[in-house]
């Protein structure tokens, strides 16, 4: 394992440090327990958003923490959900009297921790709502199963949501949105290779020198169906497609489309990717009037990538469209 | 007749049990899961092993499960922190401020604390969790009770029943945690979180018996 | 080789295309011969400001086509630079009539064929001048040999000059600034792994499971020396040392640090490097006072990382703070 | 005597060599460069066939080369494309429009194409570059001819002298290209530009030669 860290145990911390000396204008790092918040937290009035999750994905989740976009995020060991404490500590710092939205990515563990803070938090007064983002179409829901991973809409998700909060909209309006955003978002990704987990120093899963994984976690779980390789219009067709079906997308229609990097695929094939993502709707008359493409929610230096669509209308459009100012995405401000 | 020094001794010992076992339990997690769950369990039980030195003397059963389920909840993350967590904080509610207690009242705590893995993370059995190596050990331990067998003879019987749970994992299908995202694909692998449970009950039957 | 692409000669041209469609609203192609422009071009009155070189650095040069940084890029096949019809095209084709300035990377085939670009156009009437960057001080420099390479030091040198031209200075004092910008930027590189050159199909070079390439160029070139595996902190001092020297930094002055991955390096690892570079600059009296940090200038999938550092004053960080807008680089805008 | 066939010939049968040896060449350059010489040539003389093809029929010497020229200094992009691109075109304006021209002749001309690539690349002797290919190939080239050989005679004795410039470069430290970069790791290395240059005139002694 070759990765520029120092000791395994230090690495999250280390990589905390340093994006607070980075960013200490937008943002401030609490080490015990560890989260991410707004320098200028809690805004009085502002429904205040909490994420969490793994760490390892960065940007997500602290490069989203700022103005316009999430209050406070509680990175967990690598890939491994964060602690209730943390979760806890967040909503009480954030806190600024017009409730707390949790948003929480569908992962048992993501879920059950954020569970146990929100309860430790309703104890102490704090209204707290939380909302599951569940966009994976890889994973074939179903009422009996754990359901669908959150991946990619997760970012388009405290995107939008944390503009709807800085407008000054309440508790109830925010969490809305927030459903009606996971209601019209879905993404599918594939990896090329496996990465690997420092604490684990050898890759979490082998893939041939021809193979890829189609329907890849972001925790490098494995997908659904392992293919030999194929051109990137073949495989944008095997992401795009069953992404397109489930949003059930008719012509006409306007859509965001996401094309994002797991870690280890350089920019230059993620618009190789979003050229034929681009005929694919174009031949169905969808219209992609806003786009988002980079490294935004990655698996450590996974090569691969996911395809993320999300049906816009126009307040979602208006709303992707604000101001927003942190570590990762900034514009408007 | 279960002490609070057997407890004391059980959790130290698991957490040595544990470290032992952390990379087969990574590598059962990375084939079905994302590769962390011997990883965040050595991380919590060293915690815990922190949490007990600041225990003081003579504390009761409550105290001692109560610390295990805090250094767990804080330090674990993932799916296991929380159902871990629950299980020995129902434990130790259960057990209060006693110092030992009959067997009986112990096999009632460790239900309580089954009772609330389920609570937690509302799997069924056979769903490929640590609840099927749980299930059938709880079972087999009131059993041997309800037969007249002491607590020591019981957990062995428990671990036994355990063990086969574990087994019995490999060729079900995932319906909770990540491995439920593979579907078909999760069959023909043993399911981490069961075979860290039968680890700790093993460790208990051995604390029990004085091996 | 796995890689999201399709046939490997269509790489170059489909990866644009992809680009276009997701920045069509800041940028054009042109695609005979490969120009990357503003979609104002030619803005009257204004410097123009043209750079190029090989594909496979993306973002650079096309990501920071836009206001407030380049008017056009001319990029070439992966890792070989453009031909001077491209940088011929492109200088025509932004010239407002106040002159076009050529930034260069000192590279023997990019500055010839710049050469010859210049060459046709000035017979074309326009005012064409060139700076050359040479910041990479992994290769040591002297009168008789090719000098060193342009590496890191370019991302910066093409925000700060383009805020310059952007204000409507003149062609005489953006090209006096883009010396004064070279000769106070300083840059060093490793590789944890090499990149494969699609049209090679095979790694550039090999590099052991414990073996680092320190002093790596932007193209595969290998580095000054091979070592092995060492800490992230201990990595950092080999880059950020002769940095610092090179620059003779003194205690009291104000810097920005620039810490770029190769491509295949995620953020968390970067700003585990970021923080150590802080450590070192603190122990010295001397203050960052703006950063940069993230894939800027790659080299296509390769692990590994860049540190710049470079010297500010009033000037230089009034620029950097102008607004710009380009698909890879926005701020105040 | 040299003519516009024997120039057309030249440089096709040039682009079929170039494209057999473009691995070697890469693989020379991703040594102590970058790894696209081969690739870069390859691609200009792809160019370059296209070009000719284009030619009307009997074209002069100038036309030919210019066209050659155009294609590689619009197609090879590096540090090769301008350097052969001012050789062929220097070669071309010295040869104007005549469509045979004296052994003297041809041989001034790739003289003044040799002196464009110095003036484009300003590199010395011995700084590992193509230059210590065609520097001593020239320099027999013109010793023959004063000795009274013939021009297919003169060009043999061009080729095994730019054979061993080639293997000259090997113990050399480069200062001139991407090779530099490496100082002292440049040496034991081949240089891919003075290896394209033997192979380049190498052909030309075939042609010239009836072979
Ligand atoms: N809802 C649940 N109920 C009971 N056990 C569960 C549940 N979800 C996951 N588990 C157990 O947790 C184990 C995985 O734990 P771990 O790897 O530490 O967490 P994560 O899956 O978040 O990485 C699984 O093997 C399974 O036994
Ligand atoms: N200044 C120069 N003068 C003469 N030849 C040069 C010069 N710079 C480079 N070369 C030649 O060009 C060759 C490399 O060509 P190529 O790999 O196609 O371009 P690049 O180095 O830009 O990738 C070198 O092997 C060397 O022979
Ligand atoms: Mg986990
Ligand atoms: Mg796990
Ligand atoms: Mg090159
Ligand atoms: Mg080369």
């Amino acid at each position: 394992m070759k990765k520029l860290i120092n000791a395994v145990d230090d690495f999250v911390r280390e990589s905390l440090e340093g994006f607070e000396l980075a960013h200490g204008d937008l943002v401030k790092v609490n080490y015990d327990p560890f989260v991410v918040y707004r320098t200028d937290a809690p805004r009085q009035g502002k429904v205040a958003l909490v994420s969490g999750g793994g760490s390892g994905h960065e940007p997500m989740h602290g490069g989203f923490v700022g103005r316009g976009m999430l209050d406070a995020a509680c990175p967990g060991e690598v890939f491994t959900s964060p602690t209730p404490d943390q979760m806890e500590w967040a909503t009480r710092k954030v806190d600024g009297g017009a409730g707390v939205l949790h948003i929480v990515k569908n992962y048992s563990g993501d879920i059950m921790n954020f569970e146990m803070a929100a309860e430790l938090a309703s104890e102490s007064g704090t209204q707290v709502e939380s909302v599951v983002i569940d966009d994976d179409v890889a994973v074939r829901d179903s009422l009996y199963t754990q359901g669908r991973r959150g991946v990619g809409g997760t970012v388009l998700l405290e995107k939008l949501v944390g503009a709807k909060a800085e407008e000054g909209s309440d508790l109830k309006a925010v969490t809305e949105l927030s459903r009606d955003v996971i209601a019209n978002v879905r993404s599918m990704g594939l990896a090329l290779t496996s990465c690997i987990v420092p604490a684990a120093g050898t890759p979490t899963f082998e893939l041939g020198d021809n193979e890829v994984e189609i329907g890849i976690g972001i925790h490098g779980e494995p997908g659904r169906e392992r293919i030999s390789m194929e051109s990137a219009d073949e495989l944008t067709d095997r992401l795009a497609g069953p992404v397109i079906e489930d949003l059930g997308l008719n012509e006409g229609e306007e859509v965001l489309v996401f094309v994002n990097s797991m870690g280890g695929t350089p920019l230059a094939e993620l618009y190789v990717v979003y050229r034929h993502v681009a005929q694919i709707l174009d031949q169905g008359g969808v219209r992609i009037t806003r786009r988002l493409i980079g490294p935004l929610i990655t698996s450590l230096e996974m090569q691969g990538c996911s395809i993320t669509i999300l049906r816009l209308d126009d307040e979602k459009t208006r709303l992707w469209d604000a101001p927003v100012h942190t570590p990762a995405l900034r514009w408007g401000a | 007749m279960f002490s609070s020094e057997q407890a004391v001794d059980w959790v130290r010992r698991t957490a040595a049990v544990i470290g032992e076992h952390a990379t087969e339990l990574t590598k059962l997690d990375a084939a079905i899961g994302d590769g962390d769950h011997g990883t965040n369990m050595a991380r919590g039980f060293r915690a815990v092993l922190e949490r007990l030195d600041g225990l003081p003397e003579g504390a009761n059963l409550g105290a001692v499960f109560k610390a295990v389920s805090m250094a767990l909840i804080g330090k674990v993350g993932g799916a296991s922190g929380p159902l871990y967590g629950s299980f020995y904080l129902a434990i130790g509610r259960e057990l209060g401020d006693a110092t030992e207690v009959e067997d009986g009242a112990f096999a009632a705590a460790l239900r309580a604390g089954y009772d609330s893995v389920v609570a937690r993370g509302k799997a069924q059995l056979e769903d490929k969790t640590m609840l099927d190596a749980l299930h059938p050990a709880l079972a087999a331990l009131d059993a041997a009770l309800a037969d007249g067998k002491d607590l020591g003879a019981a957990l062995d019987a428990a671990e036994a029943a355990a063990r086969e749970g574990v087994a019995a994992t490999i060729p079900l299908i995932a319906r909770k945690g990540r491995a439920s995202y593979l579907g078909e694909r999760s069959r023909d692998h043993q399911d981490p979180g069961a075979t860290s449970s039968h680890l700790i009950l093993g460790v208990l039957a051995d604390v029990v018996n004085g091996r």
